[in-house]
């Protein structure tokens, strides 16, 4: 039981995080509040058992991420942030919470019955087992890099003159049926 | 003999990709189109082994993980390398010069490889990352034109949706590994039989939603018509050709391993498909953009393959699979041929003028005239996708047609009747176009226009042909459609 | 009523799941929308790891999770380039202002 | 022998169309000549065809999985339609090399003039339903891409697209048909379809007969369809001729008389073809008293002689039907070529602004005359034979109101075809336009049609003799020349319809002061609205684009909403999940 309230605890605590990483106005504070998120996520992992998986989250979705986003923050400066949505948020709440209640009401009789299964050691899994997903990761990665060269690269493309059209409305339409 | 050949279909993309990088960046950059061409030649020995060869193994194990070529793996490969080996040779001349050429080679041939190889997964989670590598390979694709805004703000929602996308695989991959147990696509099969219901339709659900953001159903398919119109022509063939296609099948794939509910996803996709052809037809009649108005058509016809698989599942209509495996081969000939043509004309039109816009139907005023094979290829790929006879698309049209008819179900008959008039209604706009190219006057965009390059015109060549033989010839392409139909008949148990 | 460990730990992962998206409909930033889905894919690791440990396979579910960290990293890294090169076009990262490809 | 001369029929207008499309535009004369020769050689090997007609299948490809046998069967019907198709379309394409001198882009025009030449051999002649959609299909692209010929005028462009949305639409009745004979026969073979028709089920067997209906209506531009043809005279004046008045238009009449012993049976069926018919006849007619273009009003008369065609199929006249269609054919085609020389030298089509003409081009007013003699149903020309034999049909077999209604028909068709002649021949010179006489090639065509108008009749006896020999399903009494004289002659029926003829004439002669002017009746609004149909058109039309356009809203390239669409689309598939489980 009281390691239900810590695993509630640790979810309501993350969402919370979540919710101020979304709401707040300015994307540094963003940033360290998704990093809390990744700290919760973790201890949920390794609680879970999953201690490997807790490391990794910790020092890529903690450390890395946050990392890049901080530089890319750094980059594109502080923007001042507009609170206001363009989908009105009564209409986003409500869809997303009657989402999420039917999903819930889907999944949750499915989860009662726990097998304590015995561990197999994660790196035999991971690099043994399913050494294909890895293999595709490798291949994802490098399509990853190849994509921030591309995007990111000092060169300047070929000079172009741009003519951005706006489609124009009074263009015949061929369609007097 | 047991050889394992299939693999080579998916490794010779994915090798090449850093090979034709690093050729790029270490010697000439034109050396990378010979490369990239070269790569893909080389991967069509293994597709055509698997048909000409006896005793092939076709599955393959790494570990616990099986890829398995079935007769739906091979369509996709058919119609990725085919348009795959045409995009490359269009994009010698078209990408020729442009800052980071030899990363564009890289990204395709990689996108190559990964579709394939989504196409033979048959563990779960490594079919997820096949589908994600595609989609990070695609990225850089779409946004390729860095320096144009509109380009960035494709890819800015292309990448967003399909994250959200993904996230919804996942969820349902999470959802079918906490019921089963297992990720294997077969043991999933044989485990949801006995289990309860409701997790599993929610996984279903989850499955629809996450790969229909790629497949574009409406009202996920928000992103289509801005990454098809921006990317560059080459990409939005294999976008509009290949990749939404490859969802397809990807949904298919996973949505098969909950086969309990064959009938209700029939439904659905029956559903989505009515709501893509009216919806992809009537925004289409509104677009002045050339690109903009194929992309719209694109929703149109995964809408008609929709309908033969709704047709397949709910009733059982092998015709029906088979006819939108037929659909979706065709599709990627006529909508590949028609993004090529278009680029082709923006090539002449603006890019070797050194101007960069987007092209419109009244640009293409007189283009006969001065650009006849261009004008006739483009006319050809465009009635094709109006299902005008004789050509391929009216052929497998009329197949998805015969599976709702054969049901005998009122409902899907007058389904098929919808589908008969949104062909009609999707000449509104194809038709106009066809007749401003043969117009007398030629407009100022053609009169400023340089030539098109032979490598470009070859591969236009290439497609209208297969267009116009198999409209002449249905059953040429039966020893693909059948298995792909037969195969995807019999993952869902029907 | 006692509250099964798992379950405490799903009704966790559903409460940042629903944050999430809200989230995406709500945030205008650019990079803000990089960062939700961040959120999202962590509520995707545990589920993944929830999911193995619920169906007695934990090793198979901490597997894919550790691979799904990080194969979404890098599209949070090519989400950020993209993003960069839009706040250096678009001069802004507002989404309202990123909409000029509509109809 | 028979299989060989059937490929030619098809394949030789389509290879013509191949080499025409390669040549270019900077060799006119190499261009004409060629299509004058590829024309006249399809014309030719579809006569050849006629001894050797059978109701065997003579060609017979298997396609393969759902699309059944590529089959030929050239009958009689097939075989005259066939004949009717290639020799007028060999003389539009003559009358073509005078009337297109100097045009731009005669490659398109002589491609697509001998692309339509073979499809329309091919629907014809093809024995499977499905590929009779598929000829089908290609003829209305040919119509489309001809009525568009001049695209840099908005109005052809206009026109075409009308043509090829009205007919297309009307196609999916023909689509649903072959589908469902597909369904429950499993073969598309039209022989099938007639063999099987007491063992299919009653209510698919009325889709398939009412959905051949709206198919055969809407290329015939029959009520209510009838709104495209008027529009299509944007297109070169032999194209008029050919596609939108000889044989093209026809396919539709072919049609019901192809399946006329199917759906015979079918509740409703014939009586409906009978009120289309009739609807059609009698609304054109009318539209024609007032129409001022030349070329629209010979559109209307088509359609209202087309209605003649159709409600003879609908009393069981057969026969008639397709004895009407072939005189209608050949002096359809000479009135629509004469009026296209008339045209050509005078550059209007206006017939306010013509007049007196006769004295400039005698030639084109005589053959003219012929035409209009023809089609007024006048004795001994080809249209009184067979016009008085539909009318003795409609007597004898059909209800009361519907002949009292074709007669009516006739009288009017009298009166507008003599307004017609009067307005643009005779009486005064309302303009001076500087007219010239006809080239040699168009008066060869002109020619060769004007004789074809006093002597196809003669054809009635071989004509009935060779349909009742090779088809298998209709039941043709056979009947000689003579006979048909004989019984024409002495009925009464043929002088109440002559009395009526001339009724119409004589109302036109006593008002010609007023008509001759042209002035704007009061009536003219309904007319030119073709009795609401345009706006019914128009309203399909702008609440498509409406709908299109408020459609364009939801594609707001705003992020957010884009995501929403997604789990908007996330909730609506649960709720299908949830309602169905």
């Amino acid at each position: 039981m009281i390691e239900s309230v810590c695993y509630l605890l640790l979810g309501m605590g993350a969402a919370f995080c979540a919710y101020r990483a979304m709401i707040s106005n300015h994307l540094l504070p963003s940033t360290l509040y998704l990093a809390c998120v990744s700290a919760l996520a973790s201890i949920t992992l390794y609680m879970l058992g999953a201690q490997e998986v807790a490391v990794i989250e910790l020092s890529v979705g903690a450390g890395l991420v946050t990392v890049l986003l901080v530089y890319a923050i750094s980059v594109v400066g502080e923007d001042n942030l507009d609170p206001s949505s363009i989908i009105p948020k009564p209409l986003a709440f409500v869809l997303v919470s009657t989402i999420a209640i039917l999903a819930a009401s889907m999944v949750y009789p499915l989860l009662t019955s726990v097998n304590g299964a015995e561990q197999v050691p994660l790196a035999q899994v991971l690099w043994k087992e399913r050494a294909l997903d890895v293999w595709v990761q490798v291949a994802l990665i490098f399509s990853g890099v190849m994509g921030v060269l591309g995007l990111l690269s000092e060169k300047e493309q070929k000079n172009r003159s741009h003519e951005e059209v706006i489609p124009s409305v009074e263009l015949e339409k061929e369609v007097h049926v | 003999m047991n050889l394992t050949i299939f693999p080579w279909m998916i490794a010779v993309p994915l090798g090449a990709s850093p090979l034709v990088y690093l050729a790029g960046r270490l010697f000439r950059p034109s050396w990378v189109r010979g490369l990239a061409l070269f790569a893909l030649l080389l991967s069509w020995i293994p597709f055509v082994l698997i048909f000409t060869g006896q005793g092939m193994q076709l599955s393959f194990n790494v570990e616990t993980i099986g890829l398995q070529a079935d007769g739906i793996s091979l369509l996709l490969a058919a119609v990725t390398l085919a348009l795959g080996t045409v995009v490359v040779l269009f994009s010698g001349p078209y990408m020729a010069g442009e800052v980071g050429e030899e990363k564009y080679y890289a990204m395709l041939l990689a996108m190559i490889g990964f579709m394939i190889g989504l196409g033979c997964a048959k563990d779960l989670f490594n079919f997820w990352m096949w589908f994600e590598a595609m989609a990070v390979s695609s990225y850089l694709l779409v946004a390729f034109y860095r320096e144009v805004p509109a380009s960035l703000e494709a890819g800015v929602k292309y990448l967003v949706q399909s994250a959200v996308g993904s996230v919804f695989v996942l969820l349902g991959i999470a959802l079918v590994l906490g019921n089963t147990g297992s990720l294997d696509m077969d043991e999933i099969r044989s485990a949801t039989g006995t289990l309860p219901q409701s997790g599993l339709a929610l996984a279903g659900a989850f499955f629809v939603i996450g790969f229909g953001v790629k497949v574009a159903l409406v009202p996920l398919h928000t992103w289509l018509p801005d990454a098809h119109s921006q990317a560059p022509s080459g990409i939005s063939a294999m976008l509009s050709g290949v990749v939404i296609e490859a969802g397809l099948i990807a949904m298919l794939r996973a949505l098969s391993t909950l086969g309990i509910l064959s009938v209700s996803w029939g439904m659905l996709f029956l559903g989505f498909g009515t709501l893509n052809m009216l919806f992809g037809n009537l925004m289409a009649l509104q677009q002045t953009q050339v690109k903009r108005m194929l992309a719209y058509s694109s929703l149109s016809h995964i809408g008609y393959m929709l309908l033969g698989i709704g047709f397949a599942l709910s009733d059982g209509q092998q015709a029906g699979a088979q006819g939108a495996a037929f659909h979706l081969f065709n599709h990627m000939l006529m909508k590949g041929l028609a993004f090529l043509a278009a680029g082709a004309f923006m090539f002449a039109l603006f890019h070797q003028n050194q101007v960069q816009r987007s092209l419109e139907v009244k640009d293409l005023a007189g283009a006969a005239r001065k650009y006849p094979l261009a004008a006739l290829t483009f006319s050809i790929a465009l009635l094709a996708l109006g299902g005008l006879p004789p050509l391929a698309g009216f052929m497998s049209k009329w197949q998805i047609f015969v599976a709702g008819f054969q049901s005998g179900n009122g409902w899907l008959m007058g389904l098929v009747i919808f589908a008969a008039l949104n062909s009609v209604l999707s000449l509104a706009y194809y038709a106009p176009v066809v007749n401003m190219m043969y117009r007398q006057k030629m407009g100022d965009a053609i009169e400023q226009g340089k030539s098109i390059p032979l490598a470009m015109n070859i591969s236009l060549v290439l497609l209208a042909l297969s267009i116009v033989v198999i409209g002449l010839w249905p059953s040429l392409m039966n020893w693909l459609t059948e298995p792909a139909g037969q195969a995807i008949l019999s993952a869902f148990g029907q | 009523m006692t509250l099964d460990p798992l379950n405490a730990v799903l009704i966790g992962v559903i409460l940042l799941l629903a944050v999430g998206f809200y989230g995406l409909l709500i945030t205008r930033n650019l990079i803000k929308i990089v960062l939700v889905l961040q959120i999202l894919v962590k509520a995707v690791v545990i589920a993944l790891v929830l999911a193995g440990k619920a169906s007695g396979q934990p090793g198979l579910g901490q597997s894919i999770a550790a691979t799904v960290i990080v194969a979404d990293t890098i599209v949070a890294v090519v989400a950020l380039a993209l993003a960069v090169q839009v706040r250096i076009r678009f001069g802004t990262l507002d989404l309202s202002k990123i909409s000029s490809l509509r109809g | 022998m028979t299989a060989i001369l059937v490929s030619l029929v098809i394949g030789i207008p389509w290879i013509g169309a191949l080499i025409l499309w390669r040549t270019s535009d900077e060799a006119p004369r190499l261009q004409h000549t060629l299509a004058v020769a590829f024309s006249i050689a399809a014309g030719l090997s579809s006569l050849a065809l006629l001894p050797y007609a059978t109701s065997n299948t003579v060609i017979d490809i298997p396609m393969g999985s759902v699309f059944g046998n590529l089959t030929f069967t050239p009958d009689g019907l097939a075989v005259t339609l066939t004949i009717i198709a290639c020799v007028i379309g060999s003389l539009a394409v003559i009358f073509s090399v005078d009337y297109m001198k100097g045009e731009a882009q005669l490659s398109r025009y002589y491609a697509f003039v001998l692309l339509f030449i073979g499809a329309m051999a091919g629907l014809v002649l093809s024995g499977s339903i499905l590929f009779m959609f598929f000829f089908w299909e290609i003829t209305a692209l040919c119509s489309y891409a001809l009525i568009s010929f001049y695209n840099d005028d908005p109005k052809a462009v206009a026109g075409g697209i009308k043509a090829l949305i009205i007919t297309q639409v009307g196609g999916v009745g023909l689509l649903a048909g072959a589908l469902i004979t597909y369904a429950t026969l499993g073969s598309y073979q039209i022989s099938d379809l007639i063999n099987n028709t007491e063992s299919m089920p009653a209510n698919l067997l009325g889709l398939i007969a009412f959905g051949f209906l709206l198919a055969a209506a809407a290329k015939s531009a029959q009520f209510p369809f009838h709104t495209w043809l008027p529009d299509a005279m944007e297109a070169p004046t032999p194209i008029s001729a050919l596609i939108h008045a000889a044989t093209m238009v026809n396919a539709g009449v072919y049609l019901l008389a192809r399946f006329y012993p199917a759906f015979v049976h079918v509740p409703g069926w014939a009586l409906s073809v009978t009120i289309v018919g009739l609807i059609s006849a009698l609304i054109t007619a009318f539209m024609a008293l007032t129409a001022t273009d030349l070329k629209r009003a010979l559109a209307y008369s088509t359609v209202s002689q087309l209605g003649y065609m159709v409600y003879a199929i609908g009393v069981g006249g057969f026969f008639a039907s397709q004895f009407h269609l072939l005189s209608h054919a050949v002096f359809k085609a000479l009135l629509f070529l004469a009026a296209g020389a008339v045209i050509h030298a005078a550059g209007t089509r206006d017939m306010r602004r013509m007049g007196a003409l006769g004295r400039q081009m005698p030639f084109v007013r005589n053959v003219f005359i012929l035409g209009a003699l023809a089609l007024m149903g006048l004795p001994i020309l080809n249209g009184f034979w067979s016009k008085e034999l539909i009318l003795e049909m409609g007597l004898t077999h059909g209800p009361l109101w519907a002949y009292v209604g074709m007669l009516l028909v006739a009288g009017m068709t009298a009166f507008y075809t003599l307004r017609m002649t009067w307005l643009v021949f005779f009486g005064k010179a309302r303009e001076a336009l500087h007219v010239h006489e006809t080239g040699i090639a168009m008066k060869i065509s002109l020619g060769l049609l004007a004789i074809g108008t006093f002597t196809t009749w003669l054809l009635a006896g071989p004509f009935s003799h060779m349909l009742q020999q090779t088809l298998v399903f209709h039941s043709v009494t056979e009947l000689t020349t003579l006979e048909l004289v004989e019984e024409i002659l002495f009925t009464p029926a043929t002088y109440g319809a002559l009395a009526v003829v001339t009724l119409g004439l004589g109302i036109f002669w006593l008002g010609r002061k007023q008509a001759a002017v042209g002035k704007e009746a009061r009536f003219d609004i309904l007319s030119r609205e073709s009795f609401g149909f345009e706006w019914l058109n128009r309203q399909v039309t702008s609440l498509t684009l409406q709908a299109g356009s408020a459609l364009q809203k939801t594609q707001t390239g705003k992020l957010n909403w884009n995501v929403m669409g997604i789990l908007g689309a996330l909730l609506a598939v649960l709720a299908f999940l949830l309602w169905s489980a």
